[in-house]
């Protein structure tokens, strides 16, 4: 189990109480997911992505000791 | 503005730049940055977008500003990338991007693309790109503020489903 | 600047509006148009186009000013023409357009193209084609000045192929 | 025959030593050009085009009283 760092931002940061960032021992992250979804049931009710150390992801990946997964809305800057 | 000076000029550091400015992108600042290029005389053509806050009315009521937030080390990360890309694919001779965080009111600016080039065509073509991928790639979120505080969540493209 | 006020608004008479400035456009003017979209709150991206001068070099001289001319009527008449055109395809809020007349030196704005829409795909698109049919279609003419006073006309696209 | 009046502009004007604006009487825009090029031979030497009545013509058009024949070398703006 790797210890990581969840941080969220926009609507999901709303949605979570604003109570991100927070620390969780976990192997990959659709493991992560389900734990999230269990702590925050509101976040299986929006669309977000995540990204592991800033970089998108766009199936379940490995976590590292001490990395960073972030939370993401849909972007809409501009 | 004068002490927000993000992303500068035509070196290609591979070190990210600060693209974010508190608050609105004054016109007076477009006007500034556009003067700063009369002594690069190989430029023969400026492509500038600029967005601007709309006053949309969303059920019934009408959005009074934006509010910018980003996860600005994701953000400049990225911005690093587009900007190396854009320079590898188009004959620049300048490019800035700037970006608002904070509040931004229905009338003000919230985004300034610059590029500039010797010939008009990639100046253009290289602003048009820009523009889309930094609407498309980074992590910026804008939370539209009614008139009477309340709020809804901005959304365009899935993130999940980044443009290349 | 502020006496040449020409193409103005979104106001569409079908009747030529000047567009000629002399000498260069200056960058503060740009930043003053601009901030006069600030009421216009229905917009959402403002694209821009600049031309500058360049100081190219030609057979050993370099360009140091360029010295414009026009058949004034026929370029009116026909931007009046391209004004509806560029209208009726693009639900635009806003277009200016500027052009410099007589002597423009290198590093100075000769060309300043203006759309304003709600979105910003319909600003660019009609940003860009304005500049192009401008560029192919305006009776305007460039002379080269070089240093030490000599010069080569300009040649760009043939006007007996004008593009449509 | 009509009564025309020729101005040009750019290099043409320039080519033709800036003795334009004139008026000739003629019947059509060929042979206008015929006897353009007899005046100024160094017309022939230069791309142009005509527009009559502020309107680019691209073949031979026949001409009104009171036309005005524009001499046009290619446009350099912007």
């Amino acid at each position: 189990m790797k210890l990581v760092e969840i941080i969220a931002f926009g609507q999901v940061a709303a949605v979570t109480g604003y109570r991100l960032p927070i620390t969780h021992e976990v192997n990959d992250t659709d493991s992560l997911q389900l734990w999230l979804h269990t702590q925050y049931p509101a976040l299986k009710n929006i669309r977000y992505a995540l990204a592991v150390n800033q970089k998108m992801i766009s199936q379940n990946e490995p976590l590292a000791q001490g990395a960073t997964v972030a939370l993401l809305p849909p972007f809409s800057g501009g | 503005m004068e002490k927000n000076i993000p992303i500068g000029d035509e070196i290609k550091k591979r070190q990210p730049k600060n693209i974010f400015v508190q608050g609105p992108v004054s016109a007076t600042f477009v006007g500034d940055s556009i003067a700063k290029h009369a002594s690069k005389t190989g430029i023969g053509g400026h492509s500038i977008f600029l967005g601007q806050v709309r006053a949309d009315v969303i059920d019934g009521k009408t959005v009074a500003a934006i509010d910018y937030t980003t996860y600005e080390a994701m953000a400049l990360e990225k911005m690093l990338e587009i900007r190396e890309a854009i320079f590898a694919k188009y004959p620049l001779t300048c490019m800035h991007v700037y970006h608002s965080l904070g509040n931004v009111a229905a009338g003000q600016l919230c985004l300034f693309v610059f590029t500039s080039a010797a010939h008009r065509r990639q100046a253009i073509d290289a602003c048009t790109e820009l523009v889309e991928r930094i609407k498309a790639e980074l992590p910026v979120w804008g939370k539209e503020i009614f008139e009477d505080d309340s709020f809804v969540w901005k959304n365009s493209s899935p993130p999940d489903h980044p443009k290349e």
